[in-house]
C-alpha cells in the first residue's frame, strides 16, 4: 500500500472547473509546494476552500492572482488586500462562512452526513431565508455538507500508507479536508516507513489519503515572516 | 488615556482557572498584561489552547501562529487541535470569556465588529461563534472612532456579529456593564467628568453608584 | 487550574434522574473505577448512554442489574444476555441507534450542533417517518445532538488541566463524550504533570474536563478477560 | 464442505492495497487466511485501521480489542481512532470491502442480519452503516440454517440491514454474484451439482457459464 507519489502526477489529476480544499490557516499548513505545481501546470475555472486566502504573493493568493480561480469559499480575507480588491471587482466570486461553521460543513461531508442544524447567526444577514426550518418549535439553519474534487494538505510526517502527523496549528483545517475530499494529496516534509509512526498518535488515517508527495521546506514559503514576531 | 492603562484595566476581567479567547488588535495586546504565572489557558481559534506571548525570531516556529498570525510560545499545558475542535470548545460553551473588538456596541450588548458595508467586508471568521456562544463577551474598544463618533450606542447600525451578546465594554474612557436597563457606569476613566463622558457617548448611560476611576 | 478531585465527591455531583454519557466499547475504556463509585452512592433512575452494555456482572451492566438504570441509549447489547432479559421483560428502556450514527448523535452536540441529516437507514424500520423531512428534494433522516448532563470516561494519561490520552481502542467514544456532556468526570491510570504531554498527542484538550479522578487498575475489570484470546 | 474451504475461497476476495471491514462471526474468521505479509489493512469499527490477528493471552493488551470483543495484534501501518472516525471511514466510502454475515440475503442484494422480531434483537451495532455505505460488500454465511431453510432468498422476510447493498455471497455451497438480471451462479461446491443446488436455494440461480467448482 504505497502511496508514495510523483508531485507532478499527482497534481495532473487535477482538471479544469475541479473544486479544491486546500488545508493551512494563515501560512502554517498551506501546502506551498503543491500550489506551485498547480500554478505551474495552469488548470483554470477552479473553487478553491480555504480557511484564508493567504497572503497577497504566496499560496492560493497566486493562483487567484494568476486568474486561474473562479470561485473562493473561505472565512476571512482580511490579511489579502489583493484579493479584496478582485472580490470587490467581480473578478473573484467569494462565499464567507463563520470559520468553525466551514470547518463543520467539512468535517460534515467528511462523516458522510448530508447537512447539520445550527443556530449561528441565524437571525444575521449571513443567513438566507431559505435555509431556515423549523424544528422542534423553533428555527435552525441548515448547514449543507462541503465536499470537493481534491483536498492539497501539508503534513509534517507521512508514511507509505498514508497515515499523517500535523505539527503545532499547521493541523488547522486539514484532517477535515482529509475527510470530506474525493481525493486526497499530501505534501509531507517527512516521508517516514509505515510503523514509524504510533499509532495512537495518528491524526489523519491512512484511509482517507490517496497520493502522499515530498515537500521542499527550502521554499522560503515555509520559513518565517518578517514583522510577526516580537521585538 | 494611553492603550496601556487601557489594557491593564482590562487584564484584571481575566480571572484564574479560566479559558480566554482574545481577537485580534488590541484584545490580543493584553497577553502582554498577564502574569506569566497566571492560571489561564488562553484559545487561539485556529488551534490552540494556551497561548504564550509573541515569539521572538529566535524562538518563533513557522508552524505554530495566532489567529492574528503572531508567532507565539506556548504555556504549560497547552494543547493543539483541528478547527472543527477548536470551534467545538467555542460552540458548546467551555469558553468562559472572549475578549473582542467592536465598531459598535449597544446598549442591548448587541455587538457589530465584523462587516461595513461597502468599505470592509473581509469575512466574519470566528467572530460570529465566539461572540454568540462565549457565556462572557467583553469588549475592548476606543470609546470614538478616529472621527469622534462614539462607538458605545443607543442601537447598532452596522451589520450585527451577535444580537444580545455582550456582557461588559471596556474603553478608554469607561467601563460599563450591559443590563436589562441598559449601560450602567461602573468606572470612568481618572480626570474624566461624567458630563464629559455622556457627551462623548451615544448611548444612555445609567449611574447606580458614583463611578470608580481606572 | 488543577482539576485533580476526590473520586467519590466527583461522583456525588450526580443526582437521580441524571443522564451519563459511559466511554468504552467493550470492556477498553470503560471507567469501571467510577461506575463502581456510582452503584456504591445508588443514585437511581439514570438514563446511561454507552454504545453497549457491557457483559454481565461488570461495568454499566451492573448498574442496569442493581436497578438504577431507567434508559439505556446504546448500539448493540448482544454480548450481555441478563440485559437483553431486562429489555425484553419491559424493566429496561432501550434505544437503539446505528452504531457510527451515535457516535455522530454526541458529537453533534459536543461541536454545538442541533441535529444533523443522514440517510443512513432511512428506508428501514429504525427511522420513524416523523424524523424525514424533505431537503434538497430528497427525503433526510433527521438526527437530533444526544447531551448529558455528565460523561464518565477512562483515560490512559491525564495531566492537572485535563488534558487527556487514550490508548488503543479504549479511545472508541470518550473523545466526543468528552465534548458533548455538561459535566466531563475523568478517571485516569497515569496523573502526570502539565507540560508531560506533548500538545500535537493530546487527545482531548482540557478545555472539555472537569474532574480528573485515578483509576485503580487493580480491579480484575481492567485485565484480560479468558476466552478472547487465541490459544 | 468444511467452512475452512468456505473461508480459504472468502479469502481470495481480498485484493491487495484494500480496506477491508470483517464483520463478526464467520468474517472475522477470515483474518486466519490472511498472508501475514498480505497488502491489506483491516478495518475494525471500534477505532483500528491494520488489525492483525488474534493475540495469545502473553501478547493481549487488554485495551485492544476488536469490534467483536477478541483481543487482537496491529500491522505495520496501523493507526487507532475514535468511532467517529472510524465510522466516517465507513460512511464517506473509504474502505473497500465489507464482509458480512447473514440471516438472509436475496436475488435484489437486499441484506438482513441483525434483527429476528420476536427473537433477536440486540441492537444494529455498525451493520447498518458498513452495509449501506461500502461500495462492495460480500455475504459470507452457510447456504441453509440449521433447519435447512435458505438463507439465500428470493426476498428477504426479516427487517433489513440494509436496500440492494450485496455484491456477492460465497456461502459453503456456491459462489453467487448480484446483477440486474439476479442471481448469477459463479461456483459451486465441489461434489455438488446444479440441481441439488437449487433445490437448497429459495432464489431463482442464473446460469450464464458453466460454474466453476471451488
Amino acid at each position: 500500500m504505497d502511496k508514495y507519489r510523483e508531485k507532478a502526477a499527482a497534481i495532473a489529476r487535477i482538471g479544469d472547473g475541479a473544486t479544491i480544499m486546500v488545508g493551512g490557516f494563515g501560512s502554517p499548513g498551506t501546502p506551498f509546494g503543491l500550489l506551485a505545481e498547480l500554478e505551474r501546470q495552469g488548470q483554470r475555472d477552479l473553487t478553491i476552500i480555504k480557511n484564508d486566502a493567504n497572503e497577497a504573493g504566496i499560496g492560493v493568493s497566486r493562483l487567484i492572482e494568476a486568474g486561474q480561480v473562479r470561485r473562493l469559499i473561505t472565512s476571512h480575507i482580511g490579511l489579502n488586500k489583493r484579493v479584496v480588491a478582485l472580490m470587490n471587482s467581480g473578478e473573484l466570486a467569494v462565499d464567507f462562512h463563520p470559520q468553525g461553521i466551514l470547518a463543520e460543513k467539512i468535517r460534515c461531508a467528511g462523516a458522510g452526513c448530508l447537512a447539520f442544524l445550527s443556530d449561528i447567526g441565524l437571525h444575521s444577514e449571513i443567513t438566507d431565508p431559505g435555509d431556515v426550518i423549523e424544528w422542534r418549535g423553533r428555527p435552525a439553519k441548515v448547514e449543507a455538507a462541503l465536499t470537493a474534487d481534491f483536498a492539497l494538505l501539508h503534513a509534517e510526517r507521512a508514511d507509505s500508507v498514508g497515515n499523517l502527523c500535523y505539527r503545532a496549528t499547521a493541523r488547522n483545517f486539514s484532517p477535515l479536508m482529509a475527510m470530506a475530499a474525493d481525493c486526497v494529496i499530501v505534501e509531507a516534509a517527512g516521508q517516514v516507513p509505515a510503523g514509524s509512526i504510533d499509532p495512537d498518535q495518528v491524526h489523519t488515517p491512512g484511509a482517507f489519503v490517496d497520493a502522499v508527495t515530498d515537500a521542499d521546506l527550502s521554499d522560503p514559503a515555509y520559513g518565517l515572516m518578517e514583522g510577526r514576531y516580537a521585538p | 488615556m494611553p492603550p496601556e492603562h487601557l489594557l491593564r484595566r482590562a487584564a484584571r476581567e481575566i480571572l484564574p482557572g479560566q479559558i480566554v479567547n482574545l481577537g485580534i488588535g488590541l484584545p490580543t495586546q493584553l497577553m502582554a498584561y498577564l502574569a506569566p504565572d497566571a492560571d489561564v489557558l488562553i484559545h487561539s481559534e485556529n488551534g490552540v489552547l494556551g497561548c504564550g506571548p509573541q515569539a521572538t525570531a529566535a524562538e518563533a516556529d513557522p508552524r505554530l501562529i495566532d489567529a492574528g498570525g503572531a508567532y507565539i510560545r506556548t504555556r504549560t499545558g497547552a494543547s493543539f487541535f483541528d478547527s472543527a475542535v477548536s470551534f467545538a470548545i467555542v460552540r458548546r460553551g467551555r469558553l468562559d470569556l472572549s475578549v473582542m473588538g467592536a465598531f459598535e456596541v449597544d446598549a442591548l450588548g448587541n455587538l457589530a465588529n465584523w462587516k461595513i458595508p461597502g468599505r470592509f467586508s473581509p469575512g466574519i471568521g470566528g467572530a460570529m461563534e465566539l461572540a454568540q456562544k462565549t457565556p462572557r463577551v467583553l469588549v475592548l474598544c476606543t470609546h470614538n472612532d478616529k472621527a469622534g463618533r462614539s462607538k458605545v450606542r443607543r442601537r447598532c447600525t452596522l451589520p450585527l456579529t451577535a444580537e444580545r451578546c455582550v456582557s461588559r465594554i471596556i474603553t478608554d474612557k469607561a467601563v460599563l456593564d450591559v443590563t436589562a436597563e441598559g449601560l450602567v457606569l461602573r468606572e470612568i476613566a481618572a480626570g474624566l467628568t461624567v458630563e464629559a463622558l455622556r457627551r462623548d457617548t451615544e448611548a444612555e448611560l445609567l449611574i447606580d453608584r458614583e463611578p470608580e476611576e481606572f
